[in-house]
């Protein structure tokens, strides 16, 4: 019987690369997500003079 | 109204002049690059010929389709025609039939020409011909509703393309696929009966698709 | 709930364009033969509102619409309004010469079947001054000759309403719905619209204008100030 | 005022609409991301465990048909996800919900991956059972095409500014494209079969055996859980780009904002 070792490592491989350049990418999207609604939430606070609070979701 | 439509249609486009024979030229001119990119035999040229003919013309229904509603939607036509709802399905119809008979019709005439060239017999020219009167609507049909999405986008024509061409896959099989069953002396009754069905319920469902796509784009 | 007499109702207004609110809670009623002037500054929904009112534009949540005490959907969808709406684009065909867009818009706007022939359509055109550039295509035109093609549209409206009051059985109120219509006009055209206008009012029709300034030779209108 | 508002009109009202404001499914999606996360790695080790240690291998094909066990569930996620995308997309005409229609956005590319691992696996399959990397069998046409409509709805959206158009322009990209899905495959197999020369039958598939079986089911429930799970942390983003920050509440709906959460874990193999 042939060696099969070469077709299973490239399914196997590249579906396991499919999975984590998926997660990977929900991961920028996520923090991109996250980093405009910072921008937008902070940018309101300083329209609507609301300082305080905006001061409370700067990051560290 | 319906044939207010058609009428008001095709006197612009033959304003536009060039735009409807622009057309005709590009499926004559795709059809004739096959050949020239392989060797022309007889046999091969017979067992291409069919589907050349057809991809030629999805692509030459592709490249006449931005035009059915990008003018009107950016000079307030289509809205104005919107207003009038009870008014609206037989402009829009009149719309579909107007842009086919100044592509797909034409193209249909035409497409013995290319025949010959291929070297398709009578028999097969007639089907390849009857197959393009039922599958060139179809085209315009299923065309209509990516140029009615498309609106909504600012992609232009690689995301027409992309929308159109595989949800026209169907036609182009059994439009070629008429050919070659009866060049190989099965009969084309089958696969033209199948586009007719196709063409019945693509004029059922896709009118109605593409107005809610214009009314998406309009919103 | 007052159901006036075909008064116009609206309440309950919101509208954002993208992610931005323009309008909340706005409302405003509309008697016969009273016009309502949208004031505001650039993107302050005026246009937004005018498409919105015609069920062209979708509002955030549905809004209470009364005409005459009956709920609508819309402007377009009311069977006791002919509605013209006039927009930024109004769908005129640069390829077709200015007396076949008449023609063709008067066919889109059926005033019945009342028979309105090609006559009617050069008086009108005359009546707006651009009766000599009836055969030129409509590329040709200066946009202050594009506005009077606009203003014989609305021209033709009135005299089928006319015509239709002599004869007819059921009262359609005529609505007009116009986005900023004496721009690039001269003050011969602006004079000319607002005595439209006036007409339109006197035959106890009903108006929005989204407007900059106020039209000349019209009566008073109720004003409704949008943005900030 | 403001979107808040879009909270309030669900407040009352079936459970469905509750949760149909985007608002409030965000916590509840957060909650469902890790257990299935967790339960797609779990499944999945079982599965390839039993695929790869406890069943034979086969006295026809060799090791190569160990394939199949990724194979055959994406092929399958990669239909159903559409079929999903379908449904979403009807519910975002016809109830004109956003929450389905980013439901919708949110599983086009985990269906667009499912399809190209498919076609890819199936390539790499292909090669050492039947001698060719490509066969223009019907399955792996429509497979092919189905990655075309993928590539449309993904398109489009991209090309959309406004939401709220891109959200019904694709809910309808997605329904056309659901019904022409089984005529692309019947057309497909209709053209197949006149050319029958040219291909191989894949029909004749071997019996396959129960441990087989057994693997490869697991594997799509691994297949599903992974799907969701990735769904979901993508309409979460989305309902961040989307909705006003203030009004998506997190667990006890408090003014706590929502990207407070830390990220799921990426479990996923």
């Amino acid at each position: 019987m042939k060696d099969h070792s070469f077709y299973i490592l490239m399914s196997y491989g590249v579906f396991a690369l499919v999975v984590l350049i998926e997660l990977y990418a929900l991961r920028r999207h996520r923090r991109r997500a996250i980093e405009e609604a910072k921008q937008m939430e902070a940018g309101m606070h300083r329209q609507a003079e609301g300082n305080s609070h905006a001061r409370e979701l700067d990051p560290s | 109204m319906f044939f207010a439509s058609v009428q008001r249609d095709l006197r612009l486009l033959l304003r536009q002049g060039s735009e409807a024979w622009l057309v005709l030229v590009f499926f004559l001119l795709i059809a004739s690059l096959f050949p020239l990119a392989m060797q022309p035999e007889t046999k091969t040229l017979l067992a291409i010929g069919p589907g050349v003919t057809w991809v030629s013309a999805l692509l030459s229904v592709l490249l006449s389709m931005p035009r059915m509603f990008a003018a009107d939607a950016q000079d307030g036509s289509l809205e104005q025609m919107l207003l009038q709802s009870e008014a609206w399905m037989a402009m829009l119809l009149g719309k579909l039939v107007a842009h086919w008979l100044a592509s797909g019709l034409p193209l249909s005439l035409v497409a013995p020409l290319i025949g010959l060239q291929y070297g398709l017999d009578a028999g097969a020219i007639a089907v390849l011909v009857a197959g393009l009167l039922l599958g060139t609507p179809m085209l315009t049909l299923i065309g209509a509703i990516a140029a009615a999405l498309n609106l909504s986008a600012r992609g232009g024509g690689a995301l027409l393309a992309l929308l159109m061409l595989p949800l026209c896959i169907p036609v182009l099989v059994f439009g070629a696929g008429a050919v070659e069953a009866q060049s190989a002396g099965l009969g084309a009754e089958a696969h033209l009966s199948l586009l007719a069905a196709g063409l019945i319920i693509a004029s059922i469902l896709a009118p109605w698709a593409c107005s809610s796509a214009i009314k998406i784009a309009l919103d | 709930m007052t159901a006036n007499q075909s008064q116009l109702l609206a309440a309950n207004i919101y509208l954002s364009r993208g992610r931005r609110r323009l309008l909340s809670n706005l409302g405003f009623t509309l008697e016969p033969g009273q016009w309502l002037a949208l004031l505001g500054p650039n993107g302050s929904g005026k246009s937004t509102l005018l498409r919105a009112l015609c069920g062209l534009y979708s509002f955030d949540q549905t809004p209470e619409l009364r005409f005459a005490g009956q709920t609508i959907k819309s402007l377009a969808h009311c069977p006791d309004l002919q509605l013209i709406f006039q927009g930024h684009a109004p769908g005129w065909k640069d390829g077709l010469s200015t007396l076949e867009n008449l023609r063709w818009q008067s066919s889109l706007d059926r005033y019945g079947e009342s028979a309105l022939g090609d006559r009617a359509l050069e008086d009108a055109l005359d009546h707006c001054g651009i009766a000599q550039q009836r055969h030129l295509p409509f590329a040709v035109l200066s946009a202050g000759q594009r506005r009077r093609l606009a203003m014989s549209r609305l021209c033709l409206s009135l005299w089928a309403r006319q015509a239709q009051a002599r004869s007819d059985d059921r009262e359609r109120k005529l609505v007009w719905l116009l986005d900023e219509p004496s721009t690039a006009l001269d003050d011969q055209g602006q004079d000319l619209m607002g005595r439209l206008l006036h007409q339109l009012l006197e035959q106890g029709g009903l108006a929005i204008v989204a407007t900059h300034g106020a039209m000349p030779g019209s009566p008073q209108a109720a004003m409704l100030k949008l943005g900030s | 005022m403001k979107a808040s508002d879009a909270v309030k009109e669900h407040e009352s009202g079936p459970l469905w609409s509750r949760y149909a404001a985007p608002a409030r499914f965000f916590p509840l999606a957060g909650r469902l991301v890790v257990p299935f996360y967790v339960l797609a790695a779990i499944l999945g080790a079982i599965g390839l465990y039993i695929g790869f240690v406890i069943a034979p291998t086969d006295w026809q094909q060799g090791e190569s048909y160990r394939i199949v066990f990724i194979h055959v569930p994406a092929a399958w996620m990669s239909m159903i996800i559409y079929l999903a995308m379908a449904f979403w997309g009807l519910l975002a005409l016809v109830l004109n919900t956003r929450l389905s229609a980013m439901m919708l956005q949110a599983l086009a590319p985990t269906g667009a991956w499912m399809t190209f691992i498919a076609l890819w696996t199936g390539a790499f399959w292909g090669k050492p059972t039947w001698g060719t990397y490509w066969v223009w069998d019907a399955r792996i046409t429509s497979e092919l095409i189905l990655l075309f409509l993928y590539f449309g709805v993904i398109g489009l959206r991209a090309s959309i500014d406004d939401d709220r158009k891109a959200d019904k322009a694709c809910a309808l990209m997605a329904i056309v494209g659901a019904v022409n899905v089984p005529i692309i495959y019947f057309s497909v197999k209709w053209w197949n079969t006149l050319h029958q020369g040219a291909s191989v039958s894949l029909t004749a598939a071997p019996k396959m055996a129960q441990t087989m079986l057994v693997a490869m089911l697991i594997m799509t429930a691994a297949a599903w859980a992974y799907s969701i799970a990735t769904s979901l942390v993508r309409v979460r983003s989305l309902i961040i780009q989307r909705e006003p920050p203030s009004t998506i509440a997190d667990s006890s709906g408090g003014p706590q904002p929502a990207f407070a959460t830390s990220p799921p874990g990426s479990s996923g193999k």
